[in-house]
């Protein structure tokens, strides 16, 4: 059975391989359905082979931990690393997600794809995704996780400018991948500082050594706030969350694979993998929580103000994201992995169905242009509208659950009423806010510019998944990952009715709002104050990143485009040449100077005598 | 005097006897081949001489005292030899060189057999400076070596087929040598005077009995043997009486070139040794502050000085002024055997690859000479690419004359101090002197020197390799040189080789001295 | 003698090379593929020792022979090797092939002597990595250069004489004054021993006052890390390789600078263990710049061959970083990275080389939109843009990773300065694949590209990459048996360190001097413990 | 020995000093070869003079064997020297010695 996991991530790669190395074994590109076959059927199977392994080990023993030892990857002194495999049920429920949600998304690409000049490449990519995304979660240690975690990061890069033929794609896809490299710079510092205190990097060992009473809580502090970085840069989360609005580029299953479903969420899963040591530092515990609840409100705001379909489910994915932190925040690990997991389904489902939509519109995302879908699109309408009720929480999805959790845990984590909860709460009111905004601009009342146009895209291979996923997204909420045997127990406690209440209103709230502003912006057509123009911009950290950080380090290396260094060593090389002309000057050619010099020389040496 | 005494100058007297031959040989049948073997055969003769002295040296007795003005050794010997040796290399490019300007045939008004004379008389007066041991001798010697140089350098006057610019430039080349030697060896004459006064005595170990008291006291002692040290660093052009070089190097006949870079030094490196170590002059640090000095500004202003120099005459000019300057390193560290053992291992290194980088630049431009006279050539270049003395010359020339080409590439890497040459191991023997003497300040001068002069000399080597389509000197095809010439080039770039590779070869040589 | 032999093979086939010239058209390749081969297959000979590095043999070497030169100055023709040796050797060959392979077709001018100065350069970079008599290696050290100069004098592109009397001067430049460091660290032993010697295993047990010391290890280092290079003395590097021919770009990137990473290693470290270690920041401080400052640079060219060439200043950076960190992580990373570099910044050249070939031009400016045509090469240029900017999974992650993992522990401030070099390495690797692969077809490539369509990469040159590429996969995932070769060596190098250290304590009490170094921030850590 | 300077000998010092340092100066400052040459003709002179004095001083012969030969060579010195003007003025038709100055540079 053992066995049968490490297989999970060496089928993507082996799909992958497979892909890219067709150029070298036939002259022609081979016809689409072998490609979807390897692309897809490599992950099918991994889907498979997970929930075989799932079934045959982890149901009855929920505590169990399967390791899977492949090679010894280096051992310097200390430094000892392994490519090994650490599977707990918090790795099942991320390769469930992973190969599952990935399996559906794959599928709906086949569909979502077909006809595209690159669509081999296009499924190598997503394949090593998927494995790079395994190799995250499956890592033993920190530094296969670093590789997991860059290899996702090099797929997003290249499903983002996949389309490479439009620079404004590859500068998306650059500001992606530099942007969380930042992240990603400083969770390395972070294991380097946790191997020079600990010295290992095995994540259960780490765990041990951090756990002795011994241990430096001021590094573990220090360690943590990195990985926090690290985590960051990969969620989105403030400050380095402006990159995914712009990573909607990419091809839509891209966005909801890695930008909805699984990569962004990677930061919640390392700080969850680590959490031992985040409750061991009071200061990281709050600076997550601080970093969700102000991301998940910033988000939200900006998520009001777009106009672009992809982009209102990219901020709303960063403040779903924020919930997450949040929950990690005030300990409720299992609560950010469970949103973690709805959210994989339900926003998986919206940005989906949102493919279909604009495919369906010829490449359009505006909705303003939208509108009155419901009755073209009915199937569509549908999925999409299961996924926003999920999404905003309404009672009874998915979503609803799996908020409630984190709502709850953090009323009880700083006992009663704290700015956390009022910041999640609030965050409920804005997200019904955004989701039914959006819902009603595309598919409900008169039909916008583009709506006209519409033709059903959806094929079979697109519709299967979609379905799915719906039904997932409405009762996901029943699957509750067996987490205690990894986070442990908490006492529950019920807390009074009427916070219960309030975070169920707050969705019906947002609802009510959504309903106002659709029917004013209806009217007024896209339409800008000052200050939904600030929030559209996300808060204007663009411009100020722009002018804090880019623009100094352009005009930097344009300054320095030469070299400075090297006009030193130009500087001595036109001195000596000027050296050389002031001497020749002295070769004149005149006997009567050379005798002079002669005389002179012999002075002066004359001179040295008696000065010496 | 002697049999012992006699059998001592034995290279002296058969070039004495050479030169006298020669002369009658001249005046009763005229011949350029005959005036050459009778030059060949005499040098040889002296060379090979110096070994047999040399074997009945090797008893007790180290050193033969003939009369109170000559001191054969054996150290002697070997500078004898090498500079018999040099010569005949001169002589052969000589030969190739007068071959076309002074040709009898063409100009009845034209004697080339002078050169051989003039060459054997400038050979009797070296081995007289490197055996000198008296001021007389000394004063003899080198008289004998500027006289003969002078007519030497301005030889193109007298064959006239030569391009009138190389005329007018030989002949300036004379002039100027001849004020300024004039000028330097009164000043020196003057130096061994006042020395004279202050002590009384003419021949070294006199001088050197007195010496303890002399260097103390004497302020006209010290006048003296300074003004005597600025001749000799006139002759060996180091800076500040460096100043003729560049000119009289261009203007003279390649030949004659050779030799005042090669024989006319390398005696005055003989004869500074010994004059050095008999008085012990290393003691006083005044003089070695002096010659660190002018060995420091040597190899600088060499150096820059040869920077951004086309003309490959005067670009060998002022790298022999640098490499002076660097061989004065090895000379300062004094007495010790070792010191002498890197100069002499030094200066055979400057000999060699000085011989064949102006025997190449020589060869070279006889062979324009050549195509000049057959008609097939401007007698005046119509650009710097035609002219054989300009660096343009030579661009692509390893495609056009690959042999020749890769001669002079090894000599310039010798002259660069790069391994596979001997050039390399006289730049380690300097650094190892220099590092023995722990003479850090000199060192620095070294290297900023080499760093410099590898621009120069990579510049004239990698113009050679150049492949530009705009070729001008392509249509004058490849460089067809003498045989004798190849002989010459081969044997030298032999040398420079098995030197650089198998030094010990020569160092074991040394050492026996 | 089998070193002995790959040496003359080497300069045999040169020679060989350049006779052929004049009968063979295009017999220059063959030669020097067979030499070359037939030179990996002798080293292949070494294969026993690969496995049990420690067990077999007595002394730290594999194998060595020794010939009287110059007894003057006790100088001797005298090669070994060891594992670090071994895995130089290697790269030298595997480049050597790599880039004889990659411009099979590119040399039209003059093959003969191409191949002859090709080999050549080889057969120095092999004298240099197996000497063992320092007179010897700097011999070989100066010997490697000239060809090189010629391949770049004669072969180059536009500004091919200006670049390489630029190498050519900073180089000998900088190695005078090892020259000079040499002689005297041979005088000061003699002065101490009465044996005249320039063997590096005598040499070794120099006692040298610390003053003395650290002026002749500056000596060694100057010349090491202009040949990096590193900072300040990196400029030759730029020029040299944008001007040089793709086969000579290869070779200066792959081989040529690990030289002086091997010197600083093999030399520099145990010769002068006590300077050293009280160098060490000042050195990693450089490295950590260098790293910075290269990627800066690269960031800000437009000239892809030039980036990449800075962006050798930056990843070698991290050699120095790592070898001068002292402990055993960083100085095996350090090598990984010296092969690692190779591996990726040589394919980097050959696909600048290839592009240029097909496109003439290798202006980014007037590139873009290549993967529409050639897509062979922009996936492979993509794969190695990854790697270069240190992908976890390719082999200089491996380097890197452990270079800043064991440098953290040396100093944590100048790792995590050059830690940001990572970002830097993703700028300058992106901004390539975005100016010139990714993007719109540029205006003049489209007039270009209907009337002859362009060749992409044939079987040869994309099996040469691949290979590669493999390689350093398999670096990335496999990189222990790298380690294990290397381990002798760089423990050697470090007991050395550690045994001045421990003198150093002795002679001053509680030494406090080196150990302060690792207590910048914390409390003081366990010493790591060395098993040579 | 008598290592202080006799009056005599200081005497002898400054005359031929002076003799040389104004032969210098005429070497500097005529233009005309031939002019020229009698002016190192003086600086020869000055120094023949000194180990004269010297030779007088020390009471042997060395001094005045050493005159014989410097005026030796300043004769042989001349004869050359006045072959060369005398190409020189054949080809320029002048004796100005900036005249000479093809080779510079």
């Amino acid at each position: 059975m053992q066995g049968l996991l490490a297989w999970v991530p060496l089928l993507p790669l082996i799909g992958f391989l497979i892909l890219v190395g067709i150029p070298l074994f036939y002259r022609r590109e081979p016809p689409e359905s072998v490609i979807t076959v390897i692309g897809v059927g490599s992950v099918g199977i991994a889907a498979l082979f997970t929930a075989v392994a799932t079934a045959a080990v982890f149901w009855q023993t929920p505590s169990g931990v399967v390791n899977i030892a492949l090679w010894q990857w280096m051992q310097l002194g200390e430094l000892k690393l392994g490519i090994n495999f650490h599977v707990d049920w918090l790795t099942l429920v991320m390769l469930m997600i992973v190969t599952g949600v990935g399996f559906l998304i794959h599928l709906y690409s086949a569909g979502y794809m077909r006809k595209d000049p690159d669509f081999r490449r296009y499924f190598a990519y997503l394949n090593l995704f998927i494995f790079a995304m395994l190799t995250l979660v499956m890592a033993d240690n920190l530094v296969l996780l670093y590789l997991g975690w860059e290899g996702v990061g090099l797929c997003s890069y290249l499903l983002i400018g996949f389309w490479y033929k439009d620079p404004v794609n590859g500068t998306a896809a650059c500001k992606a991948f530099i942007v969380t490299r930042i992240g990603d710079t400083a969770m390395a510092i972070g294991l380097f500082l946790l191997f020079y205190e600990f010295s290992t990097l095995n994540i259960p060992e780490l765990i041990n050594a951090a756990g002795d009473p011994g241990a430096d809580r001021e590094i573990i502090t220090i360690a943590t706030l990195l990985l926090l970085g690290g985590a960051v840069g990969k969620s989105a989360q403030l400050p380095l969350q402006t990159w995914l609005p712009d990573a909607m580029a990419g091809p839509t299953p891209v966005s909801a694979l890695i930008h909805a479903a699984t990569m962004v969420t990677a930061g919640v899963y390392l700080i969850a993998r680590m959490h031992p040591l985040y409750t061991l530092s009071e200061t990281a515990m709050t600076a997550v929580a601080i970093v969700g609840a102000l991301t998940l409100l910033l988000a939200g705001f900006s998520a009001i103000a777009q106009s672009d379909i992809k982009r209102v489910l990219a901020y709303s994915t960063i403040s779903q994201i924020g919930y997450m932190f949040l929950a990690l925040g005030v300990g409720a690990w299992s609560g950010a992995i469970f949103h973690l997991m709805t959210h994989a389904f339900f926003k998986a489902l919206l940005f989906l169905s949102a493919g279909s939509v604009i495919l369906s519109l010829h490449h359009e995302q505006n909705i303003f242009r939208m509108g009155g879908l419901y009755r073209k699109i009915p199937f569509t309408f549908l999925c999409f509208t299961i996924g926003c009720a999920s999404l905003a929480a309404l009672p009874l999805t998915s979503g609803f659950y799996s908020k409630d959790q984190i709502l709850l845990r953090a009323w009880e984590f700083h006992q009663g009423f704290n700015s956390l909860w009022l910041a999640g709460v609030l965050g409920a009111l804005i997200t019904g806010i955004y989701t039914f905004r959006v819902l009603f601009l595309v598919f409900a009342g008169s039909e916008g510019a583009a709506s006209r146009h519409c033709k059903d895209a959806n094929t079979p291979a697109m519709t299967i998944p979609l379905a799915i996923l719906a039904i997932l997204a409405l009762l996901g909420g029943l699957l509750t990952p067996p987490l205690q045997a990894v986070f442990g127990t908490t006492a529950e406690r019920h807390p009074a009715a009427w916070v219960e209440g309030v975070a169920i209103a707050m969705p019906l709230i947002g609802l009510g709002v959504a309903w106002q502003l659709y029917r004013r912006e209806k009217k007024t057509g896209e339409q800008r104050s000052r200050v939904t123009q600030f929030w559209f911009s996300g808060w204007g950290f663009d411009w100020l990143y722009d002018h804090l950080l880019v623009r100094p380090f352009n005009m930097l290396a344009r300054l320095n485009h030469n070299d400075m260094i090297d006009a030193l060593y130009k500087g001595t090389a036109a001195f000596s040449r000027q050296l050389n002309t002031l001497l020749s000057a002295s070769q004149n050619g005149q006997v009567r100077w050379y005798l002079a010099t002669f005389a002179a020389g012999s002075i002066l040496f004359l001179a040295l005598l008696v000065a010496l | 005097m002697s049999t012992q005494e006699l059998f001592a100058i034995l290279p002296l007297l058969l070039l004495s006897a050479g030169i006298v031959i020669l002369l009658l040989q001249v005046s009763f049948w005229r011949g350029h081949r005959s005036a050459l073997a009778t030059t060949l055969i005499t040098l040889l003769l002296a060379a090979g001489s110096c070994f047999w002295v040399g074997a009945t040296l090797s008893g007790g007795v180290s050193s033969v005292q003939a009369t109170g003005l000559l001191l054969v050794d054996h150290t002697a010997l070997f500078f004898c030899l090498l500079l018999l040796l040099t010569a005949t290399a001169v002589s052969i490019m000589g030969y190739s060189y007068l071959r076309l300007r002074c040709n009898p045939e063409r100009n009845p008004g034209s004697y080339p057999e002078e050169f051989y004379i003039l060459l054997l008389l400038a050979m009797l007066g070296t081995t007289t400076l490197v055996c000198a041991s008296h001021f007389a001798t000394f004063f003899l010697g080198l008289e004998l070596i500027s006289l003969a140089l002078y007519p030497m350098l301005g030889f193109a006057v007298t064959g006239d087929l030569s391009p009138a610019r190389e005329q007018a430039q030989s002949l300036e080349s004379a002039i100027k040598y001849l004020l300024l030697s004039a000028l330097s060896t009164a000043l020196g004459l003057f130096g061994i005077a006042l020395v004279y006064s202050a002590g009384g005595a003419l021949d070294f170990s006199g001088i050197a009995a007195l010496m303890p008291e002399l260097a103390q006291t004497s302020a006209l002692f010290a006048t003296g043997i300074t003004l005597f040290l600025i001749s000799v660093a006139f002759k060996l052009s180091l800076v500040p009486f460096h100043i003729w070089t560049p000119d009289v190097y261009q203007g003279a006949p390649t030949p004659t070139t050779a030799l005042i870079a090669t024989v006319s030094k390398g005696a005055v490196i003989g004869f500074l040794l010994r004059f050095f170590n008999t008085l012990d002059l290393y003691g006083s640090p005044v003089l070695i502050n002096l010659l660190s000095i002018a060995a420091i500004a040597s190899m600088l202003v060499g150096n820059l000085l040869a920077l951004m120099q086309t003309n490959i005459k005067r670009l060998l000019a002022y790298s022999s002024i640098a490499h002076i300057g660097y061989l004065v390193v090895a000379f300062i560290i004094g007495k010790s055997t070792f010191g002498t053992e890197a100069v002499i291992y030094y200066l055979v290194a400057y000999i060699i690859t000085t011989l064949g980088a102006f025997a190449v630049v020589g060869l070279v431009a006889d062979s324009v000479e050549d195509r000049i006279l057959k008609g097939e050539y401007p007698e005046s270049p119509p650009s710097d690419a035609d002219n054989p003395y300009h660096r343009d010359f030579y661009r692509g020339l390893l495609w056009r004359s690959p042999w020749l080409a890769s001669c002079l590439a090894a000599m310039l890497l010798s002259l660069a101090g790069i391994p596979l040459t001997i050039g390399f191991i006289g730049k380690f023997y300097i650094f190892t002197a220099g590092v023995e003497g722990q003479l850090w300040v000199l060192l620095a001068a070294v290297v900023i020197g080499s760093a410099l002069g590898l621009f120069y000399y990579l510049r004239l080597l990698l113009t050679m390799v150049q492949r530009d389509p705009t070729l001008t000197a392509e249509s004058t095809g490849s460089v067809q040189i003498a045989v004798s010439g190849q002989w010459l080039l081969v044997v030298l770039t032999a040398i420079l080789l098995l030197f650089g590779i198998f030094p010990q070869l020569l160092i074991n040589w040394i050492n026996a001295l | 003698m089998t070193l002995m032999a790959i040496i003359i093979l080497l300069f045999a086939g040169g020679i060989l090379a350049w006779l052929s010239e004049r009968y063979l058209q295009r017999g220059g390749h063959w030669i020097g593929l067979v030499s070359l081969l037939l030179a990996s297959l002798l080293l292949a000979s070494y294969w026993p020792y690969l496995g049990a590095a420690q067990v077999i043999g007595s002394g730290p070497w594999w194998d060595s022979v020794q010939i009287n030169w110059i007894p003057r100055f006790g100088i001797s023709f005298h090669l070994a090797i060891d594992g670090l040796g071994f895995l130089m050797l290697a790269l030298t060959m595997a480049m050597g092939i790599f880039g004889l392979v990659m411009t099979w077709n590119d040399i039209h001018f003059r093959r003969g002597f191409f191949y002859f100065n090709y080999l050549w350069t080889l057969a120095g970079v092999v004298g240099v990595f197996t000497a063992m008599d320092l007179f010897l290696f700097f011999f070989f050290w100066e010997v490697m250069l000239v060809p090189m100069l010629f391949l770049i004098a004669v072969w180059g592109y536009e500004q091919r004489l200006f670049a390489a009397i630029k190498f050519f001067i900073f180089t000998q430049a900088s190695s005078l004054l090892m020259l000079i460091a040499i002689v005297a660290l041979a005088y000061l032993h003699y002065g101490n021993s009465g044996q005249l010697t320039f063997n590096y295993n005598d040499l070794l047990d120099a006692q040298l006052a610390p003053s003395t010391a650290y002026w002749l290890m500056l000596g060694f280092f100057v010349a090491f890390i202009v040949k990096l290079p590193a900072l300040p003395f990196h400029p030759w590097l730029p020029d040299a390789h944008t001007q040089a021919p793709t086969a000579g770009s290869i070779l200066l990137a792959a081989i040529l600078l690990k030289t002086g990473a091997y010197g600083l290693l093999r030399f520099n470290l145990p010769l002068f263990p006590e300077s050293s270690a009280a160098f060490a920041p000042v050195a990693m401080s450089i490295g950590a710049v260098s790293v910075i400052y290269g990627a800066m640079l690269a960031f800000a060219q437009s000239d892809m061959k030039r980036l990449v060439a800075y962006s050798s200043v930056s990843h070698m950076g991290f050699v120095l970083l790592g070898l001068y960190a002292l402990n055993t992580i960083a100085m095996q990373g350090a090598v990984m990275q010296m092969i690692a570099h190779g591996l990726s910044t040589a394919a980097l050249f050959a696909l600048v080389g290839a592009l240029q070939h097909r496109l003439h031009t290798r202006d980014m400016t007037q590139l873009g939109g290549v993967w529409a045509i050639l897509p062979k090469l922009s996936a492979i240029a993509l794969f190695f843009a990854v790697a270069s900017l240190g992908l976890p999974g390719l082999g200089n992650f491996v380097a890197e990773f452990t270079v800043l993992v064991g440098s953290f522990r040396s100093s944590h401030w100048i790792a995590v300065l050059a830690a940001t070099g990572l970002i830097g390495a993703a700028l300058y690797a992106l901004i390539m694949m975005q100016r010139g692969f990714f993007g719109a077809l540029n205006k003049r490539l489209q007039k270009l590209s209907p009337q002859a369509p362009i060749a992409d990469l044939n079987l040869r040159e994309s099996c040469a990459l691949l290979s590669l590429a493999a390689l350093l996969v398999l670096l990335g995932l496999r990189p222990q048996p790298v380690f294990d070769i290397a381990s002798p060596t760089v423990a050697r190098s470090l007991a050395h360190i550690e045994t001045a250290r421990a003198q150093y304590a002795k002679d001053q009490g509680i030494g406090t001097r080196f150990t302060s170094q690792e207590q910048t921030w914390a409390k003081p850590h366990p010493k790591e413990s060395e098993s040579p | 020995m008598p290592i202080e300077t006799a009056p005599g000998l200081e005497a002898g010092i400054l005359l031929a000093s002076t003799l040389f340092c104004l032969g210098l100066a005429g070497l500097m400052m005529r233009r005309n070869v031939i002019f020229m040459l009698m002016c190192v003709e003086i600086c020869t002179n000055a120094a023949a003079l000194m180990f004269v004095v010297a030779g007088a001083h020390w009471g042997n012969a060395d001094g005045q064997v050493m005159f014989i030969f410097v005026v030796t060579l300043a004769a042989a010195e001349v004869a050359i020297a006045l072959a060369l003007v005398l190409q020189f003025y054949h080809r320029k038709h002048t004796v100005d010695i900036d005249q000479l100055n093809d080779l510079r540079g």
